[in-house]
């Protein structure tokens, strides 16, 4: 079949024309409607990053601890004794948008592929999720279906779903976010990486056959939304999570010998993008020959082939002479394996497909040769600060407390938890619903813990602020727990960057970020970027999300939110200013969406998390919880909720403006419970380090009492807190 | 009045159940067996009299709810 | 003691049970493949949780009519212990080890909480450690474990004392609202008549330390530690 | 050969799936629904010639593996 490459051929296929013209000159011929596809997968947004890569180069990502930074299929760090993590978070928002079930499922499914293509048994899964406002029509449902497929692949294969973050805004809904974190061990000794090397060696194909699946996915995931996009509808993934339970456990077993040269998996654009990045990566040519591929169904053209993006699947380059004991473990867990081509030393990568060369390329080209972007960009207005007189205090601090508790942003999001297996592999020493999850790493006293984090409407308000707040934010629920932070892996979602205004939010947020790393130290190792998240030219609020791991080296010495005993002294750990701009309670008790964000410290966040670290592993503390959403108040309910406890506070004398106090949004800050046997030798140890620290009260009873008056019982506040998603998904 | 409900899997859309089913028939030793595809067949029993405005709020059952026709088809057959 | 634990392809509570019993009894089991056809000697099956054949068509169907099996029902019928827990006691209706059947959820969704169980029959190997009537926290994770099988059936197993877990409220009140999943009579794991086959939905296994957030499992894989190590 | 096979819960067995869907149509505000039975569906396509063989054989398939006969019933329709 020839088809010959009209104009629009070529806008359909996402290519600009002088990215078209650019095609033209280094082939020096036209391309034939395959090649047009190699191109257009690769030179995508989604495969090349032609919109972020400037800004991607400027973030760091290197330290002591990192083995292995951006550049492979996920971000490997050393956790010692011979052992690294290796995690990465990835978004599938479009196709979850469209398909809720199937996108979610297929997002997890693509996640744990990059994980444990790198050689790591995945132990931990998160999920950063936004929907849109929850009266909106579509939510509920989209809801449902997400959640569901985020369990339906992570329970079956097995792997813990141990965290996450959910916000609901009217700026999702059209454009729901969808992002996937995984984390995987292995042994430092027993890194895989897709480098390909060596000329003659066999290309092998692993896992399931390849079908008609998301063809033209990896464009999709990068095209604008508009009112047509129902029509896009058949391109849908299916996720088969038993497959890829095989498919991981097989490429384990095939890892734990020397068979391996080279090893990708097959995520956007399948076949297309692992060839061309395992060739170019080894500076080699690559010959692929179609008809050795498993297909599903007959008559599969070329074209389709190279676009499919059929779910667990691999692309290998292994040694010719360990080629038989690879197959024999493939077959063994009835897994397709057949050998697909060869690597060369010609540069170009080469496709046969019934006796007939249907293209070739220059690898480089392909791989490096990708458009880059100095797109155009204007810094988001700055905000003003908005003072808390300008606010009105509640006179009803019970009430407002549980409307805070008891609604969407706040509420307990267990209906969701509940779904996901999170105690399967035995290692989950800290369930979610605390400030991080955390999973002993297998046969030893240490733990990963993690967290996914982001403040959207910080972002929007102040992106550099909100950048910096969401590496804090993270850093903090590390800190709180015990864990020494180590490293970050990011998923950059944000509108149209061809928008001058949007592109300002993703440099701002970028830049935000890039700052807190350094002070806190916390490279970043891996991420993602999906941009064009717009519906009718409305873009989502910019939302950088920030998944990152720290180490405990031991689990026994890990802090919880949950009030432990009566009597035990409450602590604030850090300065409160009370700053109520864009908090929680600006925007949904006073109506008040206008204000800067709170201001970062960066210095303060390193010194109070190091602290409140310190005194965790030092044995002084019953309980920790960070500040966040909601405020200080918000953060003492979630203790008593997890406790079942109550408290007796008492405002201080330099309180300022008792909202701000008790709602404001100050960072760097934490609560801390301790025994009153210890109290001195913590409140000691902050002089020391000159962390201010605020005694708020202690530990009492079963409500939360205020200057000697009841705030709020504590089971009244848990129904509210626990009521609102169940009786919302019932609708 | 009684409506058998078929809901399959359009073409070309992966049937992970049927491919786990049909591997499992052969190792059962049913040889022959070339495609298995699975798909749900759902009975309701509806109050209503008229063909067909029961029909219709059939039809409309499955695109709102019965079928995901993001990559299922369905089909509505009435019995009297 | 020597165990074994079958593996069929999707387990993924097999590594975890193993890890129990070997914290119990010193002793790591056996890990037997489903395409097996016989089975060493040994003192104790255990069917693992998971999601074995992706839990496609039905739960444990699949698993049921692996090759293993026929000797796995042989060592039963020998009076050979045999543990199914979670998609375990799935694959054991399926095989008919045990009468019933595990059916979707009431709620229709995944659950994976813990939840208290009542222990009804202590004098079988697997409970001798509870005491009767005892309130226990095991967590379950499942899809599929509405307990059902017809009204004959259902009163042989009340009136034999075949019950070994029910669902309950943390003071032992078995009552609807304690009821995850819908199951008949709140009913969360069965015995044999010969009492050497338990099928459960709840997972023992997962709540063997405290660190773990609680060690009620344990003393499931003691007692079985225990009373094979003195056979 | 292809064969299209019913399986349905016996009378008596509890349904969940079938009174959720009962319930979510009557939430959609479909009314006149009485009963909600859910079943499966399953296509399967035979390399075998002899209708008599095959149909013994699909009846085999499903008494061994694709219905649980303690609650499903099942039927088996064979095409040309
Ligand atoms: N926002 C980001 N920050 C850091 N690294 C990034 C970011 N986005 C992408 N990367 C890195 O770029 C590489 C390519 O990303 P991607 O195409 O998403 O990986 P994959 O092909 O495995 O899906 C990866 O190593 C990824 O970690
Ligand atoms: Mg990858």
């Amino acid at each position: 079949m020839r088809v010959s490459v009209t104009p629009e051929i070529v806008a359909a296929h996402g290519l600009k024309p002088d990215e078209y013209a650019h095609i033209l000159r280094v082939l020096n011929r036209e391309p034939n409607l395959t090649e047009l596809g190699i191109f257009s997968a690769m030179w995508n947004e989604h495969c090349s990053y032609k919109s972020s890569r400037v800004w991607l180069r400027t973030m760091p990502t290197t330290g002591p601890q990192v083995v292995c930074g951006p550049g492979e299929n996920a971000g490997v760090v050393d956790i010692g004794d011979g052992q690294v993590a290796i995690f990465k978070m990835e978004s599938h928002n479009h196709p979850s948008f469209i398909e809720p079930y199937q996108g979610a499922a297929t997002g997890v499914g693509g996640i744990m592929r990059d994980v444990f293509t790198m050689g790591a048994r995945p132990v931990a899964n998160l999920n950063a999720l936004r929907f849109g406002a929850p009266d909106h029509a579509r939510t509920r449902h989209l809801v449902y279906g997400v959640v569901a497929g985020i369990g339906g692949y992570g329970n079956c294969i097995g792997v813990p779903t141990v965290g996450g973050e959910v916000n609901f805004d009217a700026g999702y809904n059209g454009n729901i976010l969808v992002n996937a974190m995984c984390i995987g061990i292995a042994d430092a000794s027993k890194v895989f990486y897709s480098t390909a090397s060596g000329i003659g060696n066999p290309v092998v194909y692993v896992g399931s056959k390849t079908g008609r699946d998301g063809i033209h996915g990896a464009s999709m995931a990068s095209a604008e939304f508009d009112e047509n996009s129902e029509e896009k509808r058949p391109t849908v993934q299916v996720g088969d999570p038993f497959t890829e339970k095989l498919l991981l456990e097989a490429c384990l077993e095939l890892m734990a010998g020397d068979a391996v040269i080279a090893i990708q998996d097959m995520g956007a654009a399948g076949l297309t993008c692992s060839a061309v990045e395992m060739a170019s990566k080894g500076g080699l040519g690559l010959l692929l020959d179609l008809d050795k591929v498993p297909c599903r169904e007959a008559g599969m053209t070329a074209y389709e082939m190279m676009l499919s993006e059929s779910q667990e699947r691999m692309l290998m380059v292994l040694h010719p002479d360990r080629t038989d004991a690879a197959r024999a473990i493939f077959e063994r867990w009835e897994l397709d394996f057949a050998i697909v081509g060869e690597t060369t030393d010609t540069g170009r990568f080469i496709i046969r497909h019934q006796g007939e060369t249907v293209a070739d390329l220059p690898v480089d080209v392909l791989a490096e040769q990708a458009p880059v972007y100095q797109r155009p960009w204007t810094p988001t207005p700055p905000a003003p600060y908005l003072p808390a007189k300008e606010i009105p205090d509640t006179d009803d601090l019970g009430a407002t407390l549980a409307r805070l508790m008891g609604g969407p942003h706040l509420a307990s999001r267990r209906w969701i938890w509940e779904q996901y297996d999170h105690m399967v592999m035995g290692d989950t020493i800290q369930r979610p619903g605390g400030d991080a999850a955390v999973v002993r790493v297998h046969n030893s006293r240490k733990g990963i813990a993690a967290t996914t984090d982001v403040t959207p409407r910080y972002c929007a308000a102040a992106p550099k602020e909100g950048g910096k707040q969401a590496i804090a934010e993270a850093f903090r629920n590390l800190c709180a727990v015990g864990a020494k932070p180590l490293a970050v892996t990011d998923c950059l979602n944000f509108g149209n960057p061809e928008r001058p205004e949007i592109m300002g939010q993703f440099v701002g947020c970028i830049e935000g970020i890039s700052e807190a790393c350094i002070a806190l130290d916390m490279p970043i190792v891996s991420g993602n970027v999906s941009l064009y998240n717009e519906t009718s030219g409305v873009a989502i609020p910019p939302t950088p999300a920030i998944g990152a791991i720290g180490l405990l080296a031991d689990v026994d010495k890990m802090a919880t939110v949950a009030f432990k005993q009566d009597g035990d002294e409450i602590f604030v750990i850090g300065e409160t200013q009370g700053h109520l701009g864009q908090s929680l309670y600006a925007r949904e008790i006073a109506g008040r969406k206008d204000g800067a964000p709170p201001p970062v410290d960066l210095a303060a966040e390193r010194r109070n998390g190091d602290f409140i670290r310190s005194q965790i592993i030092a044995g002084n503390v019953a309980a920790a919880h960070d500040i966040s959403d909601g405020g200080l108040l918000v953060a003492i309910a979630e203790m008593a909720l997890a406790g079942g406890l109550g408290c007796m506070l008492s405002l201080p004398r330099n309180a300022g403006p008792r909202h701000g106090f008790l709602f404001g949004e100050d960072q760097a800050r934490y609560i801390a419970c301790v025994s009153p046997q210890k109290a001195q030798a913590m409140i000691a140890a902050a002089q020391e380090k000159n962390v201010p620290v605020t005694r708020f009260g202690s530990v009492a009873g079963r409500d939360i009492v205020l200057d000697g008056k009841l705030v709020h019982s504590v089971a009244g506040l848990r129904s509210a807190h626990e009521n609102w998603f169940p009786a919302y998904m019932e609708g | 009045m009684k409506a058998r409900i078929h809901i399959t899997l359009k073409k070309g859309v992966l049937d992970p159940q049927g491919k786990a089913i049909a591997n499992a028939l052969s190792h059962l030793g049913f040889d022959g067996v070339e495609e298995v595809r699975q798909g749900k067949y759902i009975e309701i029993d509806l109050a209503d009299g008229d063909k067909a405005q029961a029909r219709a709020k059939l039809d409309a059952m499955c695109a709102q709810l019965l079928a995901n026709t993001v990559i299922e088809n369905y089909t509505v057959e009435l019995q009297a | 003691m020597k165990s074994c634990v079958i593996v069929f392809p999707g387990s993924n509570c097999d590594r975890d049970v193993a890890v129990a019993i070997e914290a119990s009894s010193g002793t790591a089991p056996l890990m037997v493949w489903h395409g097996e056809t016989a089975l060493p000697a040994c003192d104790l099956i255990v069917l693992p949780g998971g999601f074995s054949y992706g839990d496609y068509l039905r739960s444990g169907a699949m698993a049921a009519r692996a090759p293993i099996m026929r000797a796995v029902l042989a060592k039963a019928a020998s009076g050979t212990p045999v543990l199914g827990l979670c998609n375990g006691f799935q694959i054991m209706t399926e095989a008919g080890m045990l009468p019933g059947a595990l059916m979707r959820n009431a709620g229709l969704k995944f659950i994976c909480r813990d939840v208290f169980l009542k222990v009804e029959n202590t004098d079988n190997i697997f409970n001798r450690r509870y005491a009767s009537g005892q309130v226990v926290r095991f967590p379950i994770s499942h899809h599929d474990g509405n307990y059902f099988t017809d009204a004959a059936t259902l009163d042989r197993l009340e009136s034999t004392g075949r019950i070994a877990f029910r669902y309950c409220a943390p003071d032992g009140a078995v009552n609807a609202s304690a009821n995850p999943n819908g199951s008949l009579n709140n009913i969360a794991g069965i015995l044999n008549a010969a009492g050497n086959v338990l099928g459960m939905m709840p997972h023992p296994e997962r709540l063997i330390a405290p660190e773990l957030g609680g060690s009620d499992g344990r003393a499931m894989f003691d007692a079985l530690a225990s009373l094979l190590q003195c056979a």
